[in-house]
C-alpha cells in the first residue's frame, strides 16, 4: 500500500494516507487530478474494479467528499480516492466513461445528494424517488422528520421514546 | 344410423365420475408432493373451495373475443377428448361417444384445446403469454415425436386405430397388454408422457418463478375456473389414451382410478425428483432419449 | 418468275448508279436503295410463294452458260429463297432503321450495304466454291467498311480486327479451294461432294479441312471470335442485325451446303464446335454488362447452335430443315429486333432498358424476341427444340441434348434476367435531369416499323412452324388464344378484363368439364373454378393493370391445356407456357426481380429435364401419347421416371429445388401469391400424378424410385415447415409451409396405394383453399399495414376482425385438428400409412408435423394477437374484394370439413381402378377404413355442442366481465411503455432455433449460389481470353484451326 | 376520469432548515447553511404517455393520446353479492378456504413470509398459497415498510386483483411507520391508501402471527365484512387523492384495470 501510494504521488498532489487495513487505504486528491490518478490506477496499477461511488456530506466545512473506492481483485486490496468538492452547486467530472457502472452511482448521488454530473448518461432520472422536487434527502440540511410531518398523514397515538432510558426502565424497573 | 339419446346422459356421467376423480386426485397428488417435503399439504377437498372462489369472484375484464373464448376452447378440448374415448371397457354406457372416431381423432383433438388457449392467452397482449406459448410449443414438437411413434408403433402392431379393438386384444391378461408385448413403444410413449404433463422437469412453460404463469397471466375469475376444471379432466383424459394403448386398458371403474392413479404417479415420481430443463435441454432431451426408442418400435413392430 | 439473279443484279446495278449520282442527292439515292432493296425483297418473296405453293424443283443457274470459275452457278430452292428472302428483308428494315445514318454518310455507305446485302445473297445462292470465295470476300469487305463508317470511335479497331482475321480466313479458304479444284477438277459443291474419294485423302483432305474450317471460322467459333464481339459492341446497332441475322444465317447456310465435301468426317466436328461455341457463348455472356455485346454473344452462341445442328444432319432426317431453319430465323428475327430496339435506347448498361417500360408496346417486343430466342412456345424454336430432342434422344444422343439444353438455361438466364432488369430496375440515367416522358428512347417510324415488322415475323413463324410440326398448332389451341386476346384488349380497365377473365375460366370449365375423369375434375376444377374465385380478388385493382391479365391468362391457358394435353408435345408445351406466364406474372411483384429469376431458371431447368425425359421415352418416335410411358421398358424406364419426376420437382418445390419458392411466392401482388402458390403449384403435382399413374414405381440399381421420392417428400415437410417457423415476413412463411405442404403430397403420392393418393388429393383441395385464403388476408393484411414483417404487425384482430377469422380458420385447418377439414387430411394419412411398406421416412413425416403448429401459431399470433402498434390504430378491414374469396374459402372449408365424401368418395371410387385394394368405405355418415373409422358430422356436432354449452355457462358466470384496452395488463406492476417494447413477436422461436442448431442452416440455398458463382466466375475467367488485340484474336484463329485439324487427325 | 400531468414547476430556490437541526447528543448543528440547495427540478410528464402525431401506413397523420386510448378509463363499481344468501355463504366459504396471496414483497417483512411455506409452518393446509400474477390473487399483503415508489407499484398490483380482493398489512410499519416513522419517503398508515382488512403488528411479526393473522381474515371473509373491494370503490376518490397527495409524478391511469 505503501508503495502504491509513493508511485501514486509522484504522479499527483496526495494528500496524507489513510491506511485503515493492511488492504484497505484511502488518500486524498485535488479534483483536477482524480481522472488521472483514477486511470492510472485502472490501467497500471491493477485496480480494475469500481466498488462504489459515494458521498459525504461536510455540512459544517460546506463541502461534499466524494470517495471512489477501487478494489484489486487478484490482491485482495482496496483503495479509495478522496474528494473534496464544494457544497453549492456541487457538480465533479462524470467518470462514465471509465467505468460504466459509475453512471448509476452518479444518478444516486445526483438524486440524493444534489451533486450534478454533466455527462454522465441518464443523470437526471429518478432513481429512487419518482417525482421529488425537493431538497436531496441526504444532505444533512434536509430535515427528514419534518418533511415526513408534513408531507404524510400520521396515525395518532404514537409515542416516542429515548431507547437509553426506556430500555433501562424495562429492564430495572427498580432502578439501578 | 339413429342416434341414441341416451348416450348423451350415459356421457354425463362419466364426465362426472371424471371430473370428481380428477379434483380428488390433483389434490391427492398435490399432497403426494407435500409429503415429500415432509408437509402435511393441502386439504382433498382443496379444489373444490379453489373451484368455487373462482366461479364466486365477482368482478373480471375480458381482453377480446378471443381471450374470453380461450378456456372454452381449453375446456371443450378436454370434455371432447375424454368423450372420443371409450372410458371403460365392454361397457356401453361407457363407451361415451367413441363412434364418432377412433384413436387419430383422439391423438389431434389433444390440440383443439392447446390451440385455442394459445390463440385467447396470445389476445391479452401479454408477453409472458406469448413466451410461455412459444416454449410450450417447442416443446410439444419434440415431446409428441415419440408419443406418435409409439401410437403408430401399435396401431401397426393391432393393425387397428380402433381404441376398443386395441383394449380388447389386451384382455388376455396380464402379459398380453401392450408393455409387454410392445415394451419399446411403450418406453418412448412414458418418455413423451412424462413431457405432456406439465410438470417437472418440463413445466418451463409455465416456470412460475420466470415468466409469472406463461399463457394463464391474464386469465382470472370464471375463465380460470374453467381452467382449473379442464385441468381436472385433461389428464385423465390423456390418461385414458395411455392406458388404453399400452395398459390393457379398464374393464370397470375401480380399475380403472387404479391404473389412472399409477400412470399419473410416473410423471409425479419423476416431477418431484428432478428439477425444471430448459426448453431447448428438454427438445434435445427428448431427440435424444424418446425418439431413437419410438424410431426401433416402428422397425422392429 | 424474275430469275434470282436479279437480286445480284439489282444490288449491283443500285451500287452502281449510286456512283454516278451527285453527293448532294442524298434523298434521291436513299430511294434508289430503297427501291433496289425492296425489289431484292420482291424476288425472294415471290420464289419463296412459287416454292412453298407449287411442288417445283431447285433451279440452277449459269449466268454465263459456262461452268464456274468463268461464269457463276447460282441455285433457287426452298432453302436459298427463304434466306434470300430474310436476308434482303433485314437489308432492306436496317436500310429503313438508318435513314438518318445513311443520308448522313452519303450514297457511299449506300453502296456498300447494298454490297453487303448482295454478297450475303449471293453467299446463299450460289453453288460454286470459288464465287463462294468470291462473295466471302465481298461481304468481308463490305462488312469492314459498314463498321468503319459506323460513329463510334471503337468501331474503326473493331473493323481493323475484323479484317486481319477476315483476311486469314479467305487465305485458308481461297489455298483450300485452289487444291480442291486442283484435286476433283470442278467447282461446283454438288460436285465436289460427288467425289468424296478425291477428298478423302492426301492434298484432298487438306483442301477439304482447309474450305471447311475457314467457312467455320467465319462463324465465329469458340475462342476465335474475340474480334466478332467486338463488332457487335462497336457498331451501329442496324449494323448489327445484319451481322448477327443476316450475314449469320448466311455464312451458316453455306457451310452446310460446303459440309458434304468433307463427308461425314466433318459432322461430328461441326457439331463438336458448335456445341461448345454454344455453351461458352452463353456463359461468357452471363457476366456481361453491355447490352450490344451480350447479344453479340448470344448471337455467336445462336449460330454456334445450328452449327451443331448441321453437324446432326444424318440422324436428323427429314425434320432437319424443320429445326436448323427454324433455329435459324428464331436468332434472326430476335437478333434483328433486339439490335434494333438497342438502337432506340441511349445508354448501353442492361438496366438501361427499363425507358422501354414507357412503351408497352415496345416492352411487348423485346419480350417476345427474348422468348423467340430462349425456343419458348409459341415460337419456332420451341417446335425445333423438341423435334431435335425428340431424334437426338431417338438416336441416343443424349450428352449432346444435355448439352445443348444447358446452353439454353444458361442463355435463359441472362436473356430473362436482362428482362428482370428492364422490367424492375431503374435506368442508371435516370439520376440525372428531369425524367422527361420519352426520356432515352430515340424513336420514330422509320426504327419502329423495322421492330414492328419483326414482331408481326417472330409471331408469324411461330404461326407458321405451329402448322408444319403437324403436332396441333398451339396459337389455334382456345385457351392460348383467349390468353392473347388479352394482348389485344389490355387497353380495357382492370375490372372489365377481370371480368371477361373470370366468366373465361368458369365458362370453359362449364362447358369441357365432363370431358374429365373425377382426377382430372379436381385439377380442373381447382385451376379454373379456384383461379375465378381468386380472380375475385383482383377488382381491387384499379386502372388498366397493363399486363396482368395477359400473364394471368397465359398461365391459365397452360394449366388448362396441360391437364388436356393427352400427349407429350402438348403437356411439354402446356408446361412452357404456364411456366412462363406464372413467370410474368411473378416478376410484377414490386421486390421480385431475383426472385422471379430463380424461378423461370428452376422452372425451365425441371422443364427441359421433362423434355429430356419424354425424348428418352419416346426414341424418336413421332407422338408420344402420355400413356405412352407405361411401354417405356427397361433400362430407360427408371431414367425416363428420374428425368420426369426431377422436372415436376422443380414446380412442387421439393427439398433440394425449393430455394426459388419463398421469394417468388412472397414477393408477389397480393392476388398473385394464391394464384402461383394455391394453383400452379398443383401442376407439379398433376404431373407426378400423370408420371405415377402410367409408369408406376420403377427400380435404379435396385433402389425403388418411388421410395426415394417419399424421401424426398417427407424431407419437404420438414424442411419446409422448420424453415417457416424462423421467418419474420409472413408471406414467406406462408410460402415456405407450402413447400412442406407440397411435401405432404408429394409423401402421399408416392406412397403408390390407395389411400396414399387419397390423401395426396385431400392435401391439393386444401391446400388450394387454404393457401390461397392465408395468401390473401396476409395479402390483406400487408396492404393496410404497409409492411408484411410480423413483428411490426399486432392486436389487428379487432380491425380487421374478417381477416382473422379467415386465418383463424387456415390454420386450424392446416394443423389437421378436429373438427375442420384438415383432419380428413391427417386421418386418411394415418391409414394410408398404415397401409404401406415404408416405416424410417414416416419419423421425419411425423416430425414435421408438429412443427407446423409453431409457424401457424406465430402468424396469427404476432399478426393478429398482442399489442397493437401506434400507427395501425386506424386500420379499416381489409378491401371487400379480397374479404370476399376469404370468406368463400371460409365457406368451403366448413364444407368440406363436415362432408368430404362430396369430394373424396368419387376419386375414392375412381382410384380403385389404380389400386382395387385399400379404398375407404361410406356407409352413412360414417368413413371407415380397414383399420378405423370416422363420422366428421358427428365430430361437428358433438364439438360444437361442447362448445356452445360451455360458452353459454361461461357467458352467464362471467356477465359483468369489463372489456379493457391493450395496456391493461399485469406487468409486474409496471405499466407498460410502447406496443413495440410490448409486444412479443420477433425471433419467435428463439428457443426452438437453438435447440436444433445445424439443422437450420440453409444448405440448399447455398449449394446453389455455389452453381451460380460458379458459372459466373467461369465466364470472368474465360472472358479473359479477349484482350481486345487484334494480333491475340488472329492468334486465336490460328491456334483454332490447329486445334481443329489436330482433333480431326486424332478422329 | 382524466389524469392529470401537467408539468408543476416548483419554485426556486428552496431554502429548508430555519430552525437548527439536532444531532445524535442534542448539540445543535451549526446554523450556517453554506451549500443551501437551490436548483429548480422540473417534472415532466412521461414522454411515452404524451399525446403524439402519428402516421398510418396510408399516409394520414392523427393523434395517438395514450392514456386514453391504451388503457380503460372506467372506474372502479361496487360489486353486489350474490342474490341468494346461501350462495353468497357458499362463496364466502370458498373464498375463506381458497385464499391465493400475490407474491409481491413489498418490504422487509416478506422475508417473514416465506417460512410460511416451509414443512414447518405449512401454509398449504389452510388454504393459503401464492400466486405471480395479481389477476388470479386475492389477497396482498403488504410486507413491512411500504416506500412511496413501491406504493405506486402496490396500488397497480391491487387494482388488478379482482373483487372481492383483501389487503393484510404485516408489521408495524403498515400501521404508523414503525421503526421508519420519521423517513421521508416511506408511508405511515397503509389504510389511507388502501383498504385494510388485518393488521399484524410486530417488527417483525413471526410467522404464527401471520398465521393467526390469516385465521382472523378468514373469519372477517366467513362473516362477509371483507369487503375491502367494495369500500374502495365507494371511497374511490377520497383513497386517489390520498395516493396523489404523495404521488407526485402520477403517471397511470387514475384505475388500473
Amino acid at each position: 500500500m505503501r508503495e502504491l501510494y509513493a508511485r501514486l504521488k509522484e504522479r499527483c498532489a496526495l494528500g496524507e494516507l489513510t491506511q485503515q487495513r493492511p488492504n484497505l487505504g484511502f488518500v486524498t486528491l485535488p479534483r483536477e487530478q482524480l481522472r488521472q490518478a483514477l486511470t492510472h490506477l485502472r490501467d497500471s496499477e491493477g485496480y480494475t474494479h469500481l466498488v462504489l461511488l459515494t458521498a459525504v456530506d461536510w455540512l459544517e466545512d460546506g463541502q461534499f467528499q466524494l470517495t471512489y473506492l477501487l478494489s484489486h481483485r487478484t490482491q485482495g486490496r482496496d483503495f479509495g480516492l478522496r474528494v473534496l468538492i464544494p457544497r453549492m452547486d456541487a457538480e465533479m467530472d462524470s467518470i462514465h466513461d471509465l467505468w460504466p457502472t459509475a453512471a448509476t452511482y452518479q444518478r444516486e448521488l445526483r438524486e440524493m445528494f444534489g451533486i450534478q454530473f454533466p455527462g454522465s448518461p441518464g443523470v437526471n432520472d429518478d432513481f429512487i424517488l419518482e417525482g421529488w422536487t425537493g431538497m436531496p434527502p441526504y444532505r444533512r440540511d434536509f430535515d427528514t422528520k419534518r418533511f415526513s410531518e408534513e408531507n404524510y398523514n400520521h396515525r395518532p397515538g404514537r409515542e416516542t421514546r429515548d431507547p437509553t432510558t426506556y430500555m433501562k426502565q424495562q429492564l430495572y424497573p427498580g432502578g439501578l | 344410423m339413429p342416434f341414441d339419446w341416451m348416450k348423451i346422459p350415459y356421457a354425463l356421467l362419466t364426465l362426472f365420475i371424471v371430473f370428481n376423480f380428477g379434483m380428488l386426485l390433483n389434490a391427492l397428488i398435490q399432497k403426494i408432493g407435500a409429503r415429500v417435503g415432509r408437509r402435511y399439504g393441502v386439504p382433498i377437498w382443496q379444489n373444490y373451495a379453489d373451484l368455487i372462489k373462482n366461479y364466486g369472484l365477482r368482478s373480471s375484464i375480458t381482453h377480446g373475443v378471443m381471450y374470453y373464448l380461450g378456456p372454452v376452447f381449453r375446456l371443450t378440448g378436454g370434455v371432447g377428448l375424454l368423450l372420443f374415448v371409450p372410458t371403460i371397457y365392454g361397457s356401453e354406457m361407457f363407451s361415451n361417444l367413441s363412434f364418432a372416431g377412433d384413436l387419430i381423432l383422439a391423438l389431434y383433438f389433444v390440440f383443439f384445446g392447446t390451440l385455442g388457449m394459445a390463440l385467447g392467452a396470445g389476445e391479452s397482449g401479454h408477453p409472458n403469454a406469448a413466451i410461455g406459448i412459444t416454449r410450450g410449443l417447442s416443446q410439444v414438437t419434440a415431446a409428441e415425436l415419440p408419443f406418435a411413434l409409439a401410437v403408430f408403433s401399435v396401431a401397426l402392431q393391432y393393425q387397428t386405430f380402433s381404441i376398443t379393438d386395441i383394449v380388447a386384444v389386451q384382455q388376455a391378461g396380464f402379459t398380453s397388454w401392450t408393455l409387454f408385448t410392445n415394451p419399446l413403444a411403450v418406453a418412448a410413449a412414458m418418455l413423451s408422457f412424462l413431457g405432456s404433463m406439465m410438470r417437472p422437469p418440463f413445466d418451463v412453460v409455465l416456470a412460475p418463478q420466470e415468466i409469472p404463469i406463461g399463457p394463464p397471466t391474464e386469465y382470472h375469475s370464471s375463465y380460470l375456473a374453467l381452467m382449473q376444471t379442464n385441468r381436472a379432466i385433461f389428464p385423465i383424459a390423456k390418461i385414458v389414451l395411455y392406458m388404453s394403448l399400452f395398459f390393457g386398458g379398464a374393464a370397470s371403474w375401480p380399475v380403472f382410478f387404479l391404473k389412472v392413479f399409477a400412470i399419473y404417479m410416473v410423471s409425479v415420481l419423476v416431477g418431484v425428483a428432478f428439477p425444471r430443463f430448459r426448453v431447448e435441454q428438454s427438445i434435445r432431451w427428448f431427440l435424444i432419449w424418446a425418439v431413437p426408442l419410438g424410431v426401433l418400435s416402428i422397425v422392429l413392430v | 418468275m424474275v430469275s434470282a439473279l436479279y437480286i445480284l443484279a439489282a444490288a449491283l446495278g443500285a451500287a452502281f448508279l449510286l456512283g454516278l449520282l451527285r453527293e448532294e442527292r442524298r434523298g434521291l439515292a436513299y430511294g434508289l436503295t430503297l427501291a433496289a432493296l425492296g425489289f431484292m425483297t420482291w424476288v425472294s418473296a415471290t420464289w419463296v410463294w412459287a416454292f412453298a405453293t407449287t411442288a417445283l424443283p431447285p433451279v440452277e443457274i449459269f449466268t454465263a452458260g459456262t461452268p464456274p470459275p468463268f461464269a457463276i452457278n447460282l441455285r433457287m430452292g426452298m432453302g436459298e429463297a427463304a434466306l434470300t428472302l430474310l436476308v434482303n428483308l433485314v437489308g432492306l428494315a436496317s436500310a429503313l432503321y438508318l435513314k438518318e445514318t445513311l443520308l448522313q454518310l452519303g450514297r457511299r455507305a449506300m453502296a456498300v450495304l447494298l454490297i453487303a446485302i448482295m454478297a450475303l445473297a449471293g453467299l446463299i445462292l450460289t453453288r460454286d466454291l470459288f464465287n463462294l470465295f468470291v462473295f466471302m470476300e465481298l461481304m468481308a469487305i463490305s462488312t469492314a467498311g459498314l463498321i468503319l463508317l459506323s460513329a463510334d470511335s471503337r468501331a474503326l479497331g473493331a473493323g481493323f480486327k475484323y479484317l486481319i482475321v477476315s483476311q486469314v480466313v479467305s487465305v485458308l479458304l481461297l489455298i483450300g479451294i485452289i487444291f480442291a479444284y486442283h484435286v476433283t477438277g470442278t467447282l461446283n459443291i454438288d460436285g465436289m461432294a460427288q467425289a468424296p474419294a478425291l477428298l478423302a485423302t492426301g492434298i484432298g483432305a487438306i483442301a477439304a479441312f482447309l474450305i471447311l474450317i475457314a467457312l467455320i471460322a467465319e462463324l465465329k467459333p469458340f475462342p476465335a471470335n474475340g474480334w466478332a464481339l467486338d463488332i457487335y459492341e462497336s457498331a451501329h446497332p442496324a449494323y448489327g442485325a445484319i451481322f448477327s441475322a443476316a450475314s449469320g444465317a448466311a455464312v451458316i447456310f453455306a457451310v452446310d451446303k460446303v459440309l458434304p465435301i468433307g463427308g461425314a468426317a466433318w459432322l461430328p466436328v461441326a457439331t463438336g464446335v458448335g456445341i461448345a461455341t454454344f455453351l461458352f457463348s452463353n456463359l461468357l455472356a452471363l457476366p456481361q454488362t453491355n447490352d450490344r455485346r451480350l447479344l453479340g454473344y448470344s448471337s455467336v452462341g445462336q449460330i454456334g447452335l445450328v452449327l451443331a445442328v448441321v453437324g446432326q444432319r444424318d440422324v436428323l432426317g427429314e425434320a432437319y430443315g424443320f429445326i436448323a431453319f427454324g433455329l435459324l430465323v428464331s436468332n434472326a428475327v430476335a437478333k434483328a429486333g433486339l439490335f434494333w430496339l438497342s438502337g432506340t435506347i441511349e445508354q448501353r448498361g442492361l438496366t438501361a432498358w427499363a425507358v422501354l417500360r414507357q412503351r408497352p408496346l415496345a416492352l411487348f417486343a423485346f419480350v417476345t424476341f427474348l422468348c423467340v430466342l430462349v425456343g419458348l412456345p409459341p415460337f419456332p424454336g420451341f417446335y425445333a427444340k423438341w423435334e431435335l430432342a425428340r431424334l437426338l434422344a431417338g438416336e441416343g444422343r443424349m450428352a449432346l441434348l444435355a448439352a445443348i439444353l444447358l446452353g439454353t438455361l444458361i442463355e435463359a438466364g441472362y436473356l430473362f434476367r436482362w428482362f428482370g432488369y428492364a422490367i424492375k430496375r431503374e435506368p442508371e440515367a435516370a439520376a440525372e435531369g428531369p425524367r422527361m416522358q420519352g426520356a432515352g428512347l430515340a424513336t420514330g417510324w422509320n426504327r419502329a416499323l423495322p421492330i414492328a415488322a419483326a414482331l408481326v415475323a417472330a409471331w408469324g413463324l411461330g404461326f407458321l412452324w405451329g402448322d408444319l410440326s403437324g403436332r396441333g398448332n398451339l396459337l389455334l389451341a382456345l385457351p392460348l388464344l383467349f390468353a392473347l386476346a388479352f394482348l389485344v384488349l389490355d387497353w380495357l380497365p382492370a375490372w372489365v378484363k377481370n371480368t371477361l377473365a373470370i366468366g373465361g375460366l368458369t365458362g370453359f370449365f362449364l362447358l369441357t368439364w365432363q370431358e374429365y375423369d373425377p382426377l382430372r375434375l379436381i385439377f380442373a376444377a381447382i385451376f379454373l373454378i379456384g383461379g375465378s374465385v381468386i380472380l375475385l380478388a383482383s377488382y381491387e385493382t384499379k386502372g388498366r393493370r397493363i399486363g396482368f391479365y395477359p400473364s394471368a391468362m397465359l398461365m391459365y391457358a397452360g394449366l388448362v391445356m396441360l391437364i388436356r394435353a393427352t400427349d407429350a408435345f402438348g403437356f411439354f408445351a402446356a408446361w412452357e407456357l404456364l411456366t412462363l406466364g406464372s413467370y410474368f406474372l411473378i416478376l410484377r411483384g414490386k421486390h421480385s426481380e431475383p426472385h422471379a429469376l430463380s424461378y423461370i431458371l428452376f422452372s425451365l431447368g425441371g422443364a427441359f429435364a421433362i423434355l429430356a425425359g419424354f425424348a428418352l421415352a419416346g426414341q424418336g418416335a413421332v407422338h408420344l401419347p402420355l400413356d405412352g410411358l407405361a411401354k417405356v421398358a427397361e433400362p430407360l424406364a427408371p431414367w425416363v421416371f428420374v428425368l420426369l419426376a426431377l422436372g415436376f420437382m422443380t414446380k412442387t418445390a421439393s427439398v433440394g429445388v425449393h430455394i426459388w419458392l419463398p421469394g417468388a411466392h412472397a414477393e408477389a401482388e397480393t392476388d398473385v401469391s394464391p394464384m402461383v402458390s394455391g394453383i400452379l403449384l398443383k401442376a407439379g403435382l398433376y404431373g407426378f400424378l400423370v408420371l405415377l399413374m402410367s409408369m408406376g414405381s420403377q427400380r435404379l440399381h435396385g433402389v425403388e424410385l418411388t421410395h426415394v421420392l417419399l424421401w424426398i417428400g417427407a424431407l419437404s415437410a420438414l424442411v419446409g415447415n422448420l424453415m417457416a417457423v424462423f421467418q419474420e415476413d409472413a408471406k414467406r412463411l406462408l410460402a415456405y409451409s407450402s413447400i412442406g405442404q407440397m411435401g405432404y403430397a408429394l409423401f402421399g403420392l408416392a406412397l403408390m396405394n390407395h389411400l396414399g393418393w387419397l390423401m395426396a388429393i385431400m392435401f391439393i383441395i386444401n391446400h388450394y383453399v387454404y393457401k390461397s385464403m392465408l395468401f390473401l388476408s396476409v395479402g390483406g393484411v400487408a396492404k393496410r399495414t404497409g409492411t408484411r414483417d410480423m413483428y411490426r404487425m399486432g392486436g389487428l384482430v379487432k380491425l380487421m376482425p374478417l381477416s382473422f377469422i379467415a386465418v383463424l380458420i387456415g390454420i386450424i385447418a392446416i394443423s389437421g385438428v378436429p373438427p375442420l377439414s384438415g383432419f380428413g387430411g391427417r386421418w386418411i394419412t394415418y391409414n394410408a400409412l398404415l397401409d404401406s411398406e415404408v416405416r424410417l421416412p414416416i419419423v421425419i413425416l411425423f416430425l414435421a408435423g408438429p412443427i407446423a403448429f409453431l409457424y401457424l401459431f406465430r402468424l396469427i399470433h404476432t399478426v393478429f394477437l398482442g399489442q397493437l402498434k401506434d400507427e395501425h390504430r386506424r386500420i379499416k378491414e381489409a378491401p371487400f374484394w379480397i374479404v370476399l374469396p376469404q370468406m368463400i374459402y371460409v365457406a368451403v372449408l366448413l364444407v368440406v370439413a363436415v362432408v368430404p365424401g362430396l369430394v373424396l368418395r368419387h376419386v375414392d371410387n375412381y382410384l380403385d381402378r389404380f389400386f382395387p385394394q385399400g379404398g375407404l368405405e361410406w356407409t352413412g355418415t360414417v368413413i371407415s377404413s380397414n383399420y378405423g373409422y370416422w363420422n366428421p358430422i358427428s365430430i361437428m356436432v358433438i364439438v360444437g355442442v361442447i362448445f356452445a354449452t360451455l360458452f353459454a355457462w361461461l357467458l352467464f358466470v362471467n356477465r359483468r366481465a369489463q372489456p379493457v384496452k391493450q395496456f391493461n395488463i399485469v406487468f409486474s406492476g409496471e405499466r407498460p411503455f410502447r406496443p413495440e417494447t410490448t409486444h412479443f413477436a420477433w425471433n419467435f422461436f428463439a428457443p426452438y432455433r437453438k435447440a436444433l442448431g445445424f439443422l437450420t442452416t440453409p444448405l440448399a440455398t447455398r449449394f446453389w449460389e455455389g452453381i451460380t458463382d460458379l458459372l459466373h466466375n467461369a465466364g470472368d475467367l474465360v472472358r479473359r481470353l479477349y484482350t481486345g488485340n487484334g494480333q491475340t484474336y488472329a492468334y486465336h484463329l490460328l491456334a483454332f484451326v490447329v486445334a481443329v485439324y489436330l482433333i480431326r487427325l486424332g478422329a | 376520469m382524466k389524469v392529470e400531468l401537467e408539468s408543476r414547476i416548483v419554485e426556486g430556490p428552496e431554502v429548508v432548515g430555519v430552525e437548527p437541526a439536532l444531532d445524535l447528543q442534542g448539540k445543535a448543528l451549526p446554523a450556517v447553511q453554506p451549500g443551501a440547495y437551490s436548483r429548480t427540478v422540473t417534472l415532466m410528464p412521461r414522454a411515452e404517455l404524451e399525446r403524439r402525431m402519428v402516421k398510418g401506413p396510408d399516409g394520414v397523420e392523427f393523434e395517438v393520446e395514450p392514456l386514453r386510448d391504451y388503457y380503460c378509463e372506467a372506474g372502479p363499481t361496487v360489486m353486489p353479492a350474490a342474490y341468494l344468501k346461501i350462495v353468497e355463504d357458499l362463496f364466502n366459504w370458498a373464498r375463506s378456504r381458497s385464499i391465493w396471496i400475490l407474491g409481491f414483497g413489498t418490504g422487509c417483512g416478506a422475508i417473514e413470509m416465506r417460512p410460511l411455506m416451509t414443512p414447518r409452518f405449512d401454509a398449504y393446509r389452510f388454504g393459503i398459497q401464492w400466486r405471480p400474477t395479481p389477476r388470479q390473487a386475492n389477497l396482498f399483503v403488504i410486507s413491512g415498510y411500504l416506500s412511496v415508489k413501491t406504493l405506486k407499484r402496490a396500488i397497480r398490483c391491487y387494482e388488478q386483483m379482482q373483487n372481492p380482493k383483501y389487503v393484510v398489512g404485516l408489521g408495524s410499519c403498515t400501521i404508523n411507520g414503525g421503526m421508519y416513522w420519521d423517513s421521508y419517503n416511506t408511508i405511515k398508515r397503509l389504510d389511507d391508501y388502501l383498504p385494510v382488512d388485518v393488521y399484524i403488528a410486530g417488527c417483525m411479526p413471526r410467522p404464527e402471527a401471520l398465521l393467526q393473522g390469516f385465521e382472523d381474515l378468514k373469519k372477517l371473509i366467513r362473516a362477509g365484512k371483507a369487503e375491502g373491494a367494495n369500500q374502495y370503490a365507494e371511497r374511490f376518490d377520497w383513497y386517489k387523492a390520498n395516493q396523489k397527495q404523495i404521488i407526485h409524478d402520477w403517471d397511470m391511469p387514475d384505475y388500473n384495470w
